[in-house]
């Protein structure tokens, strides 16, 4: 594999996983438990998709085919999206939410602090300014999981049974490939397995003051961020995502 | 309990300050009409801000470029905030925001019937932005001048905000009507929807309106219905005609004579449908609000407990000290 | 209005009603409550896309432009499709989807039961072989309106709401606009106010039998049929309906 | 209780009628773990049918013609139908369909493994008719050879639409692969990932295989784990040449020697992780039947109460007539 398609595949992944997950978050707006946190999710979900732009924007330089940020959102198909399985899990209910967001989060903010000191350049200014955002991420998410682990019963049940679904969706995160293994070599971006005791510790950390049980995890799913496999739900997604783009092909918005 | 002269003259000093333009603010004295025409109004406004989130947020998953996804849920993002401080602004009156959404649950109170029409097309997001919130501008501006601090100063915070988000719409709708002939249709069949129902909004004509003259007396309105659908008609049109979509009334000239556009007569049977909870949508606005609600009660509930656990939990600690 | 755009006009109500009551009953495959009825459901959901394909593929005819049914149903967006509101209502739950079905099979019955006796020998023939087919349907859902009126609490209860719910969408069934006059004084489609008596009868028959209360209604929603509105859930159906054929354009499947 | 003696000689007849190829029939004497065999393997075979309603019905609103989307429902429906008789047939063996629901959705039967893999794109549906109906004919056929008469006569009728599926699966693959390049790779990339796994449906190598021989003797099975994929080997790999889609397996290639293709290992654990539980869709696909059963409950109590209700009044009818 050549630096040159790792750097892409790499800004495809993290582009992607920004968008998903802020298209997932988005699904919010209108309808969030409280006014304040359907503000605080909507501004994440702006974060994310903000983020996506500029991964994406950079994604379609490096690929030097003249496609646009706009060209990856809207025209390529599930097989073609590098997005981890965590991000596209569906809303279920706000436990899910937060404990999807929370577990992206803890990923989110160890590589991007990691990515403020990577040799490309221009890579390092979007991490800088994302991992503003992400830190703040992760404290929203965080306190969450908190409060709902460690609010009512119902809360407690609620958010342990999203955990239970989604954390075997967390492998995938921190386990690395070749695309990893090249962008880490070439001093871009960390090595990821040196992030999987932090994470692991800061979800212990999190999960100790929620007073949640750590699910026990015999096979992760993986397959998103190297294109091998997704679940159902992105091609929904994809479907809502991309309606006017591909209904209206070719035109300025 | 005061005595009916007392209460005449407090009135009468009361309506002494608004009259020479002073803010009235929320620990100072006012009527009890005062008081309950504000909490229905500005209750109305904080609905009507998150009702409005429904239509525009509809179309956040649908948006056809990243950066109109931005820009939407950004807008969809200011309405929540805007609802947020109007709550607000309703609590310095002494009202309880799970009063007043209790009130919006149940049907009882009232938001603009706009939120009511569904959004079908991504050039509504761009009729909306233009006709919607221009209409609303037009009704809030005078409001920043409004005799009640709070809700002035809110107001003020408002008017900024959606009078980007007019510039936004319009914006959208330019770049459909100078677009493919796809988008131009869309651009004006969004016109056609939202135009008559964006007359709606300032409601119904002056001879109708029941709460014009005391509102004006008391600064709280400050312009009639009819004439600001006057003026949002005068400085509609043109802008219409700029970017080459046509008004659906075939009554609307621009009268030499008067200087302002005369349009044709508006539905009021449609009006009163809406009003009255039998629009295209409102089932489905309660009915998401309502859902929104019930189904963020144990998250509210969660937080409350957990908020109360900490409390006693710092209680014990403290104690332990002191001990 | 020529008879010929009016007739390309009633082909087109016909064959999106079809297709979309069609696109709501399929959701349910593999979902239903108990096995029979899902397939039961299922069964209903392969007649009306069946009926739809006669329809739309005549209505492609009479429009005489080259284009085919699958032109018809995928490449038009929400402002051209022609259905009643009626039909995009969703399955909130199995109460919704039975009443939706109810009180289109009391129409679309009596609307066939006509047009059997249509000058147009097209229509006709597409008319005889969908009666019998719709004879069973409105059968199947009356029974299950009885079985879930004068059943449980619960029950009685879950479809006296969906009643209440979509009852304000029947007027737009049997109000005749230039379209239904044309058609009618063409002789090729019956007078819809003559069927409004008979319709509201076998509402009154079968709510009776159900237990149920024939909501009162000040103002019907329409807008559907006659293009001028349709509600927000028609456009995530098309979104759906249509990716395949909209992300891969012209290509045979 | 018989004696063992008795019991002994039961068996010896019964194992005689099984090697003159009669039918057991449900009154017939059978040997208690014959019985608990047979419902275990028909009481999975339905609810592979029925949760494997799902990876396909998720492309019924998505088909991308309307002809495909009437095949496609009718083939979902076929599969509910066979679901439906499979229960019928477990049920002459005692068993009852609630009972064998209730291990479906506590996750303690089984049913197919192939069902736990994602459909994500139309191609797939391809796949799974030509690959998962055409191993799943393979494993069947034999079947309407069964000693159990009821399953045998469950089974041709099965197996006859089944071989409708497969030519209509392999049929879309066809078009794909002869369509544009986006479609011959849609379908190419759907061969990749169904391929495997639809080795794997026939069950473990024949020597970790624990029922085969019992199962064989008795004449619920007729051929091995490993005959029946070599077979299914044999057929498919020149389908795939035929429409120019290629085959993931580096070791595949005909073997003159043998006259059957060789290929390669088949990756058991992938296997044993999705037998367990833990594949790519194991708890989506729990979850949805799960899901549906217990939003159907109401309707089934209401079902039940009207029958019952309707009992009470034609009983209630009766009486009357006859005082």
């Amino acid at each position: 594999m050549t630096l040159a398609d790792a750097k892409y595949q790499y800004l495809l992944r993290m582009g992607d996983n920004a968008l998903i997950l802020g298209h997932r978050l988005s699904e919010w707006c209108g309808h969030g438990p409280i006014l304040e946190q359907d503000i605080a999710i909507t501004n994440i979900a702006l974060d994310q998709v903000g983020q996506a732009r500029s991964l994406l924007q950079y994604a379609a330089q490096l690929e030097g085919k003249g496609r646009t940020e706009d060209n990856l959102a809207y025209k390529r198909d599930v097989m073609e999206y590098r997005n981890v399985l965590l991000v596209e899990q569906p809303n279920e209910n706000f436990a899910y939410t937060i404990v999807r967001q929370f577990l992206f989060d803890a990923f989110n903010f160890l590589l991007h602090k990691s990515l403020v000191n990577s040799k490309d350049e221009h890579l390092k200014a979007i991490a800088e300014k994302s991992l503003k955002e992400i830190t703040y991420h992760l404290r929203y998410s965080s306190e969450w999981m908190i409060r709902l682990g460690d609010g009512t019963a119902e809360s407690h049940q609620k958010i342990q049974t999203a955990l239970d679904d989604l954390f075997i969706y967390t492998g995938e995160l921190l386990t690395p490939d070749a695309v990893d293994q090249t962008i880490f070599e070439a001093g871009i971006g960390p090595d990821l397995t040196a992030l999987q005791a932090p994470y692991q510790a800061k979800i212990d950390e999190i999960l100790q003051q929620a007073t949640l049980q750590k699910p026990e995890v015999k096979y992760m799913q993986s397959g998103g961020k190297d294109g091998r496999m997704h679940t159902e739900y992105l091609g929904y997604i994809l479907a809502e995502l991309q309606f006017v783009q591909r209904a209206y092909p070719n035109m300025e918005w | 309990m005061k005595a009916p002269a007392d209460y005449a003259h407090l009135e009468d000093q009361f309506q002494a300050r608004i009259d020479a333009e002073e803010k009235i603010e929320p620990k100072d004295w006012m009527p009890d009409k005062y008081r309950k025409t504000l909490i229905r109004q500005i209750s109305q406004h904080a609905h009507s801000e998150i009702v409005g989130m429904l239509p525009e947020g509809n179309w956040v998953t649908r948006a056809p470029s990243l950066r109109r996804k931005v820009a939407l849920l950004a807008k969809v993002q200011d309405e929540a905030g805007h609802g947020l401080y109007l709550y607000g602004a309703a609590e310095t009156l002494g009202a309880e925001r799970d009063d007043l959404l209790d009130e919006l649950h149940t049907g009882n109170a009232k938001y603009s019937s706009i939120f009511n029409y569904p959004t079908l097309s991504w050039a509504d997001i761009g009729a909306i932005g233009w006709l919607v919130d221009g209409a609303a501008i037009m009704n809030q501006v005078p409001l920043c001048r409004c005799s009640y601090g709070p809700y002035a100063r809110a107001m003020v915070r408002v008017c900024k905000e959606e009078s980007f988000h007019q510039r936004q719409g319009y914006e959208i709708m330019l770049t459909l009507a100078r677009g493919t002939e796809a988008q131009k249709k869309m651009a004006q069949d969004a016109l056609n929807r939202w135009w008559w129902p964006s007359l709606m909004m300032f409601g119904p004509n002056d001879a109708e309106s029941k709460h014009t003259a005391q509102s004006m007396a008391w600064k709280i309105k400050r312009f009639t219905n009819d004439e600001l659908r006057q003026r949002f008609v005068d400085i509609t049109a043109p802008q219409a005609e700029f970017i080459g979509l046509t008004i659906p009334d075939e009554h609307l000239k621009y009268n030499e004579e008067t200087g302002h556009y005369d349009f044709g007569p508006i539905n009021w049977d449609e009006f009163w449908q809406v009003v009255s909870g039998e629009g295209p949508c409102n089932r489905q606005r309660l009915k998401a609000r309502r859902r929104a609600h019930e189904e963020g009660q144990w998250v509210r509930d969660a937080a409350l407990a957990h908020a109360e656990k900490r409390r006693q939990r710092q209680a014990a600690k403290k104690d332990q000290k002191v001990a």
